[in-house]
């Protein structure tokens, strides 16, 4: 297990730094479901196999497949030509590194409530977490899940606007 | 196997739906007005526009006959409360001028109507989700919610390249500060194993009162959680240096969407702060205190100072907005009963003042660029000597003259702040406040004291050339407001309604502060 | 594996997506790195979630799924419509409003 | 309400009318304000007459007209002291009014401001009234103020005439530069005694601190140094010759000028009870009288002459009272009112007849053609001069007399000195003027004065005549003393006589310095036995320094008129615009420098914006790391 | 009538916003009619305020015309109005100096005629609430609402850099009266913390307990408020900017009521409330005073425009009531109070003047000027009564002030009081150099030539005031009588607490250092 989670974790930091610095989007953008794929293999080992598949449904599937579409959509050569700003990647890199050596020294310093849940890896296999997923859904976030539909259905509005050529 | 339906009362529709009528209904208008789109007839007359000043009015009868009834729905994600109440008044009554405002502004652009009323009201009902959710998730997604109705908006004039870059800005730093939102979300749900805001807060309370767990520990990851949090909302509530998104935005918007981004957003942001601070941040876990008073500091400092110089008006009232976001937070730094009715009380008369001021800044708007810039206003005061008497409350009020809503407010905030012996920041804010005086003078100024040669041009109704808006040439020239030498009646209404409270909430606030007293004293009643 | 790993590779793509957001003047690939941060936050809830043993924050996952792909449409949308007044997607263009 | 309030309060109440109706309503009354003006001021007269013989052969009165202020325990009402001092200094003013008054119908016949003439005049004697029969300091005060004022509108009457409108202003100044210092006095008295009543006052004095006592003298005497012109506040007299020469006869020469000599007398409780301070105005008052007169020797314009003159006879007057010889003081002070009022009136007839000429060079061989004129212009100049029968010889004498026989030899040489130079310029005047060789302009018509002028000024050459014999038998046995030495009875003798020379010796040196001075005038203009201009070349230095008046005005105007310009001006223009304005708008302009700074934040840069978020955040994070 | 005598505070301040909306009805060409009718309901104002000085007894220090209602419960704040023998007669300088200005400016306010009478009736509600309230937060309503009309009405109808001075007298005025609300708010809590009550009701906060430390910061945070108003030395430099740009009725309200408000808040206000630390500071207030009497004299000695000089001779006024209101002495505090009545009669007078000069010869500068008295002899002789006044001359106001302020002074603050003595002479030169200059001499200026005289308005205008001068300077006893025994109170309530002997043991400990 443990193995699998650096597998992971260096696919996915990996990944992750080749998506903001390859030159081209596309490459990017693979780079990106690559690195959906590995959280995906996270949640696997997390015990949330459902949301692996939501993951890789959602985000690889439907979003990235939006985006490709739109880079091949918008002119992909104009687009390739958008260079970096040396100066501006250096304040950047900057502030990264003190952004991610506070948040690591925090991470490393804190540490959890102790668990305190019934819902273990045991009761988790024995249940099914598309069921539990599924059952809290529906009860005790059946609110926000409702607000989510009419959420989307504004995204979808939006997005219709947006992209439209005239009104 | 674990049956979930006795873990939690299935039987949550009864009470918890009531929580939500008045969002549903807004919804269900927004719904209504959407489908007018399928008829070409209707949806190109008034109706839209109706439709939804009726909805609003709906919600708010109805909040009216639920006020003073505390409901939890949902399971805790929702609580609809007297603070909610205040609250819900507070934006249903932005909503409402907002769409009294936008009537005359977006006739002028060839957009769809429907949609953007409908959004205007998905918006109402996002904001009163945010106020009366209750939970982590719910608080995010409305925020979200809320958020993307905002970008739709900002960029709903198609063609307008101001419209659309403000979009453009305004969702990329958006959805940057929800990224840390979230990721502070994190970091409290590790701390506290919780969702819900109230029982993070029994958590906090528990555990900092009883020492149940090493709160040392988990000190931590609950401070970085906050911090990270905090900086999502205060985003949200343009605290500097979270701001730089508003001057851009407000800017590019269209200027009804301008004025309920920083009215409805505003209040929002707020509300759902001041919820969330009461129940979690005010509990020693650090010195919140000391962060929210530097950020108080900076913003309304920086927002004076750079209003000082700006000549546009739309953005010298988004820089008035962050100074007055600092205002406000100095409301909540001073804290407890006074403090946090007087937030409130702050909030309500904002959105009075400066939905007032934007109306104003509707009539003078119109294709040309120019009119956006304070010399647009020359000499009005002797053209249109109602509108520069509004005009001139709005500006006393934003600057904190007596007699208007705007000193109540911040004679309210400051004394709280007082209360908590939070001196250096009260000097500080009452220095600002004093030189803050300078740039809304400027514009009455302007009004009342025009340059000769100024005046004449504005008489003479000379329009200067220069920077015109993208693909706005060949339009109607005259500005929005005004139809042959008369004022709009529905910008008319609008500014009405906002000097009458101005003015009412400037001479006898004791309504408004006894209406804010009991919404805070729901904020512990749970 | 301890809560901590998790945590530590959630920040540090976390950081990267700010990186990226930071210095890439692309519009998609700001748009990208902002989801990088999103799932970032998305793998913290997870794993704490599974640390705890709770399902909360994998409902919270699903729900910034949801509010990721309504972005991924806004942004595209957005984009498409800068794209067709700029001929470009660099931010740096995006400079009308200023001052 | 009995008679004597009714009288005394009548008195000023005449004068008071006629300033109301010829300022409201003079151009109405035309030229008959004048006559309606004089006769006020001479009921005024008859009135103080009556007080005068109710005082002789009663006794002397307070009586109040209401009470004024009344603060706290700070209380001073309108309320008038009637004895015998101020009887005898009300029936001088009221009598030397009224006599102004009818000359000036004559004199200011032609003027446009006929009717405010009268109006300010009348206000003058109402003030003057006032003053000399006020009960208490503070009302002293106000009008020994208003009195300044009135002097200060009658010499810059003709105030077309930059000279004469300046010339009002410095004396207004000038005596304001006393008056401080009589304020802080009074201020002082207040705060020591605790009531500003002069019984009260008195009776307290001897009780007080003998320090306090000379402060407050000095303090007093500094006011009247400003009021009586005395050096070094006396620079304001000559320049107010400017005004209409009633007007310097009635104020500059009979009245106003001399209260500073009345006030002393008033307070003699105070000034003899402090000898140091009676000492002082005794050097003040020796010196003054010699600087004037030499001063005095060598101007050209007549009514300057006359005007020296005064200041040099007010010194004696100082000399007097600085000794404890009050009565000798008042008696010098009548009869000097007389014979310089006299003086003036005459001076101004000389002018009428030749239409405002005031240079001696242009004058000469007048006295065949205004007769009355010189005529009474000789008797004042021999009064003047102290020569007897007239009545400077008596009074001038008194005080030598005093001097002498009290011990203060020094003073008495140079009154000696300062009689023989009075004698001198005075006959120079009169003997270029109304003798010798007419340097007239030929286009000037001379005439005599008609009879509404001459006939006060006859009136007042008798006076000359007569009015000295009230100082017979001489010393302490006069009538004159008799009669006033009542109210100086309180008194202390700081002085005593330490030499007994009989009063014949001293005068005899006395009438021999005058004659000498009339000699050497005479020797020297008509006979011309030495040409004036070979002396002038002789004593060339001290020639320039007495035509140029010791050169005290360009002093003033060196050490403190320019550097309190200057002051103002750095004052103004650097304290003022530079630095505290210059703060102000700094502070302005610093915030307008910083927001062009945070403007510029405001780039419009996407990424300069996420910047500035994520620097929060880092901020934000490192705050929590260093706590 | 009961019902009038009772409510008549409160139908003073409404009154004029009462015919502030009556003159809303009228068209704004119909300007004969607009000033008239704004001419007489100021008129009818004024004649209202004489009731108040005629059912006032005089013999009691206790606030007089009470009337207490309900506004702010939470704050504890009340529409709490009441006038002691101060507010008495500031009141009624405001409502005879505001129908003053309203006649005055027939000929100077040529155009937006409606505005400027609405404007000035605004301003008049505003000066008389803040006299009349006894609650800090009302008065605080009404005292910095009132910077707005002015600010319009040196802004709108003012010459020269009028947009600059407008707005630097709100900026500067603002500032400092933001820094005293701070210091209310503070003792408003402070008084809270003490007794659990919020209350706003300036009788209530006078007992509040504040530690002497505190107080100092306290009465610093006030001083700077209420000096900058006054103003005092350091603080004045908007006075100059603002008075001469003002219109005549602008710069005849800013002297003759605006300036009072701040020694009235002194009075009413700091150092009652604050007594161990006035009692403290005062050397310190003092010495600025008195440099305030030297500075402005001397300033005004150089000036080359006519309001400006009368502008700088108003600081050294202020300074002379700085120095009697902190000697606190019964005198010269009787002093200080009648004399902020004779500056605001007198140098009202002044501007007024002023304004007539100018409106005949569009300058003011004094170079300009010269030999107007043969022109114009009414004009001159009225003009240099109220010169003469302000110069303190005896038998007009000024003296009885002025003399009372130095000899209620001299006993505590010998030196000082000398020193500001010193100031009177100043006063005779710059104001008599002035005169001199601008009404005496011979015609140099042609334009002087076709001067005319004050006409029957213009002589209605300063009559009130000129007789005012002559009246107070001859029989103040009216306005002392009614003015002391306030003023004994006050001062017993500095004294209050026992700080009297904590003071001479700092005044000792002072002197020994």
């Amino acid at each position: 297990m443990e193995a699998l989670f650096y597998v992971f974790s260096i696919i996915a930091v990996f990944s992750a730094l080749m998506v903001i610095s390859m030159k081209n989007p596309l490459t990017s953008a693979l780079y990106l479901v690559l690195c959906f794929f590995a959280l995906a293999g996270f949640y696997v080992l997390l015990d949330m196999q459902f949301l692996a598949a939501m993951q890789i449904l959602v985000y690889a599937g439907a979003i990235m497949v939006l985006v490709v579409l739109i880079i091949m959509l918008l002119n992909l050569s104009k687009i390739k030509k958008i260079k970096m700003d040396l100066h501006q990647v250096f304040i950047a890199m900057v502030i990264f590194i003190i952004l991610l050596v506070e948040i690591t020294i925090y991470i490393l310093n804190g540490s959890l409530k102790k668990p305190t849940g019934i819902y273990t890896h045991a009761l988790i296999n024995k249940i099914g977490n598309t069921q539990i997923l599924g059952e809290f859904l529906f009860t005790k976030y059946i609110f926000p899940f409702e607000v989510a539909s009419v959420f989307l259905l504004v995204a979808i509005i939006g997005a219709y606007l947006f992209a439209k050529k005239k009104y | 196997m674990l049956d979930i339906s006795q873990v939690y009362n299935i039987n949550f529709l009864e009470e918890g739906m009531l929580s939500v009528i008045p969002e549903a209904i807004v919804i269900i208008f927004a719904f209504i007005v959407l489908f007018l789109t399928f008829f070409e007839k209707l949806s190109k007359s008034d109706n839209p526009y109706y439709l939804s000043l009726i909805s609003i009015g709906f919600s708010m009868l109805y909040i009216l006959m639920l006020s003073g009834r505390t409901i939890d729905g949902f399971y805790g994600s929702i609580v609809f409360n007297r603070f909610s109440v205040f609250l819900f008044i507070g934006i249903l009554f932005s909503g409402f001028l907002t769409i009294l405002m936008s009537k005359n502004y977006i006739d002028n652009f060839e957009v769809p109507l429907p949609e953007y009323y409908s959004l205007i009201l998905f918006g109402v009902a996002s904001m009163m989700l945010l106020v009366s959710s209750n939970n982590l998730i719910m608080v995010f997604l409305s925020i979200e919610f809320m958020s993307i109705t905002a970008y739709i908006l900002t960029g709903y004039l198609k063609g307008n390249l101001r419209s659309t870059e403000a979009a453009l800005k305004y969702f990329v730093l958006g959805t940057f500060a929800s990224a840390f939102l979230i990721f502070g979300s994190v970091f409290i749900y590790a701390a506290t194993g919780h969702l819900n805001l109230y029982n993070i807060h029994f958590f906090i309370v528990n555990i900092a009162s009883k020492g149940l767990v090493n709160f040392g520990d988990i000190k931590i990851y609950l401070a970085i959680g906050l911090i990270l949090f905090l900086v999502g909302l205060a985003f949200k509530m343009s605290l500097f240096p979270f701001h730089s998104w508003t001057p851009d935005a407000y800017d590019g918007a269209p200027t009804p969407v301008t004025n309920f981004m920083a009215t409805g957003v505003k209040i929002a942001a707020f509300a759902i702060f001041l919820r969330i601070f009461s129940l979690i941040y005010n509990f020693n876990i650090m010195d919140f205190n000391n962060i929210l008073w530097m950020l108080a500091i900076l913003s309304m400092s920086f927002g004076n100072i750079a209003a000082l110089m700006s000549s546009n008006i739309k953005r010298l009232l988004a820089y008035s907005s962050i100074a007055q976001a600092g205002y406000i937070l100095v409301g909540i730094i001073g804290g407890g009963y006074y403090g946090y009715s007087g937030t409130l009380f702050y909030l309500l008369a904002y959105v009075f003042m400066t939905a007032g001021a934007f109306a104003v800044v509707i009539i003078f708007e119109n294709f040309d660029l120019m009119s956006l810039d304070i010399k647009k206003y020359s000499g009005i005061g002797y053209k249109y000597p109602i509108v520069a008497a509004a005009m001139t409350f709005f500006l006393l009020s934003l600057a904190g003259i007596p007699v208007t809503s705007g000193f109540m407010g911040k004679f309210y905030v400051f004394s709280a702040a007082i209360k908590s012996r939070y001196n250096l920041l009260v000097l500080i804010a009452f220095i600002n406040s004093a030189f803050a005086a300078f740039y809304y003078i400027k514009i009455i100024v302007r009004m009342y004291m025009p340059d000769k040669e100024e005046l004449i041009a504005s008489l003479n109704g000379v329009q200067r050339g220069g920077m015109s808006g993208g693909s706005d040439q060949g339009k109607p020239s005259g500005d929005f407001g005004i139809v042959n030498g008369k004022i709009n009646e529905e910008l008319m209404i609008v500014i009405f309604i906002c000097l009458f409270f101005t003015l009412l909430m400037g001479i006898y606030p004791q309504l408004f502060i006894n209406f804010a007293h009991n919404s805070i004293s729901s904020l512990w009643n749970i | 594996m301890s809560i901590n790993g998790y945590l530590i590779v959630a920040g540090i793509i976390f950081c990267i997506g700010m990186l990226g957001v930071l210095m890439r003047k692309n519009l998609i690939v700001i748009f990208m790195s902002l989801e990088l941060m999103f799932n970032a936050a998305n793998l913290g809830f997870v794993a704490v979630s599974n640390y705890l043993n709770l399902i909360d924050g994998d409902i919270f996952v699903i729900f910034v799924m949801v509010v990721a792909a309504a972005e991924a449409a806004i942004a595209l949308g957005i984009a498409v419509a800068f794209y067709r007044e700029k001929g470009t997607v660099d931010i740096d263009k995006a400079q009308e409003l200023k001052l | 309400m009995d008679a004597k309030f009714i009288i005394t309060w009548l008195i000023p109440l005449f004068p008071f009318a006629g300033w109301f109706l010829w300022g409201l309503f003079g151009k109405y009354f035309k030229g008959y304000s004048g006559y309606i003006a004089s006769s006020f001021v001479v009921i005024s007269f008859i009135l103080s007459s009556i007080l005068f013989f109710i005082v002789s052969y009663t006794h002397g009165f307070t009586t109040t007209l209401y009470p004024w202020i009344h603060a706290a325990n700070f209380k001073a009402g309108v309320s008038a002291v009637i004895d015998r001092l101020s009887v005898v200094m009300l029936v001088m003013v009221t009598g030397v009014s009224a006599l102004v008054h009818i000359y000036s119908i004559g004199y200011m016949q032609d003027d446009k401001g006929f009717a405010r003439y009268f109006s300010f005049l009348n206000l003058f004697v109402f003030s003057m009234i006032m003053l000399v029969i006020s009960n208490n300091l503070l009302l002293l005060y106000v009008f020994w103020e208003a009195v300044g004022f009135c002097s200060y509108i009658l010499i810059g009457f003709w105030y077309e005439k930059k000279s004469a409108s300046d010339a009002g202003k410095k004396a207004f100044i000038v005596n304001r530069v006393g008056d401080f210092g009589f304020a802080i006095g009074i201020f002082l008295l207040f705060i020591t005694t605790g009531t500003l009543n002069y019984e009260t006052i008195f009776k307290m004095i001897p009780s007080i601190p003998s320090i306090t006592v000379t402060i407050i003298a000095l303090l007093l005497f500094a006011g009247a140094v400003g009021k009586s012109a005395q050096f070094p506040l006396h620079v304001w007299l000559p320049d107010a010759m400017e005004g209409p020469t009633p007007v310097s006869a009635l104020i500059h020469a009979a009245t106003m000028v001399t209260a500073g000599v009345y006030m002393i007398a008033r307070f003699h409780v105070i000034f003899s009870y402090s000898q140091f301070a009676s000492e002082v105005v005794l050097t003040i008052g020796t010196f003054t009288a010699f600087l004037a007169a030499f001063i005095a020797l060598t101007q050209f314009d007549i009514k300057r002459i006359i005007a020296y003159s005064t200041i040099s006879q007010l010194g004696y007057m100082f000399m007097a009272v600085g000794i404890g010889s009050y009565t000798a003081g008042i008696f010098h002070l009548i009869s000097h009112a007389v014979f310089k009022g006299l003086l003036f009136l005459t001076a101004g007839s000389v002018m009428h007849g030749l239409a405002g000429e005031l240079d001696l060079r242009k004058m000469g061989g007048l006295y065949s053609k205004m007769r009355t004129t010189a005529i009474t212009f000789i008797v004042g100049g021999l009064a003047l001069s102290g020569i007897p029968p007239f009545s400077g010889f008596f009074s001038k004498d008194a005080i030598l007399a005093d001097v002498y026989n009290k011990g203060f030899y020094f003073a008495w040489v140079i009154g000696e000195i300062t009689a023989l130079m009075t004698a001198f310029y005075i006959f120079r005047l009169i003997f270029v003027a109304f003798f010798g060789e007419s340097n007239l302009d030929p286009e000037v018509h001379v005439h005599e004065s008609p009879k509404i002028m001459t006939i006060p000024m006859i009136i007042l050459a008798s006076l000359a005549l007569i009015i000295g014999f009230l100082g017979i038998p001489p010393f302490n046995n006069s009538i004159f003393y008799s009669f006033l030495h009542v109210d100086f009875k309180n008194a202390y003798n700081f002085a005593p006589f330490v030499n007994s020379t009989p009063w014949y010796i001293l005068s005899l040196i006395s009438v021999l310095a005058g004659l000498i001075g009339i000699c050497t005038a005479y020797l020297l203009y008509i006979k011309k036995v030495v040409n004036p201009e070979t002396v002038k070349n002789i004593f060339k230095p001290i020639y320039a320094l007495s035509y140029n008046k010791v050169y005290i005005d360009e002093i003033y105007n060196f050490i403190i008129v320019k550097p309190v310009l200057g002051f103002s001006n750095f004052l103004w223009k650097v304290i003022d615009i530079s630095i505290i304005d210059g703060a102000v708008n700094g502070i302005a302009s610093g915030f307008a420098f910083f927001g062009v700074k945070a403007k510029r934040i405001q780039n419009g840069m996407l990424m300069s914006y996420i910047l500035t978020l994520t620097i929060g955040v880092a901020a934000l994070l490192f705050y929590f790391f260093i706590r | 009538m009961d019902f009038f005598i009772k409510y008549l505070l409160s139908i003073l301040i409404f009154f004029p916003l009462a015919s502030v909306v009556l003159l809303l009805f009228i068209n704004k060409k119909n300007e004969g009619l607009l000033r008239n009718l704004a001419s007489i309901l100021s008129l009818v104002e004024f004649i209202f305020s004489v009731y108040l000085f005629v059912y006032f007894k005089p013999d009691t220090y206790k606030f007089q015309f009470v009337e207490k209602l309900n506004w702010i419960s939470t704050f504890g704040a009340s529409y709490f109005l009441g006038i002691d023998g101060v507010s008495l007669f500031l009141i009624l300088l405001t409502t005879l100096l505001t129908f003053v200005s309203l006649i005055s400016s027939y000929r100077y306010i040529k155009d937006h005629i409606k505005e400027f009478v609405i404007l000035m009736l605004t301003l008049e509600t505003f000066m008389i609430g803040t006299f009349a309230s006894l609650d800090v937060l009302l008065f605080y309503l009404f005292w910095e609402f009132m910077l707005i009309p002015m600010y319009f009405i040196i802004g709108m109808w003012g010459t020269g850099r009028r947009v600059y001075s407008a707005v630097k007298f709100v900026l500067y005025t603002l500032s400092g009266s933001l820094i005293m609300l701070f210091g209310l708010i503070y003792i408003f809590i402070l008084h809270y913390d003490q007794t659990g009550n919020f209350t706003f009701n300036i009788l209530r906060l006078y007992n509040t307990h504040i530690p002497i430390n505190l107080q100092i910061l306290l009465f610093i945070a006030l001083f700077l408020g209420f000096a900058i108003k006054i103003p005092v030395f350091p603080f004045h430099t908007w006075l100059p900017d603002a008075h001469t740009e003002a219109p005549t009725a602008g710069s005849v309200i800013l002297a003759g009521v605006l300036l009072k408000f701040g020694v009235y808040g002194f009075f009413r206000f700091a150092m009652p409330l604050l007594p161990a630390a006035t009692l403290m500071l005062a050397p310190l207030v003092i010495i600025i005073g008195v440099i305030g009497v030297l500075y402005g004299a001397l300033v005004s000695m150089v000036q080359k425009d006519l309001k400006r000089l009368v502008a700088f001779s108003s600081v050294s006024h202020m300074g002379f009531i700085m120095l009697g209101l902190f000697a606190m002495s019964a005198i010269s505090v009787d002093g200080s109070i009648l004399q902020l009545l004779n500056h605001g009669i007198t140098t009202g007078a002044l501007f007024l003047f002023v304004g007539m000069l100018y409106e005949r010869a569009h300058t003011r500068q004094i170079a300009d000027f010269g030999g107007i008295a043969k022109k114009a002899p009414i004009l001159t002789t009225l003009f240099m009564i109220s010169v003469l006044a302000s110069i303190g001359l005896p038998g007009l106001n000024g003296f009885v002030g002025e003399f009372l302020i130095l000899i209620g002074s001299f006993n505590h603050y010998m030196l000082l009081t000398i020193i500001a003595t010193s100031g009177i002479i100043f006063a005779a030169v710059y104001l008599l150099w002035m005169f001199q200059r601008v009404m005496f001499q011979g015609i140099t200026n042609p334009q002087i030539e076709s001067f005319q005289d004050m006409d029957l308005r213009e002589i209605i205008t300063v009559l009130p005031l000129i007789l005012l001068m002559f009246l107070i300077g001859f029989y103040p006893a009216p306005f002392l009588e009614r003015i002391d025994p306030t003023v004994v109170h006050f001062l017993s309530m500095i004294s209050r607490h026992g700080y009297v002997h904590n003071l001479i043991k700092l005044k000792m400990g002072l002197s020994n250092a």
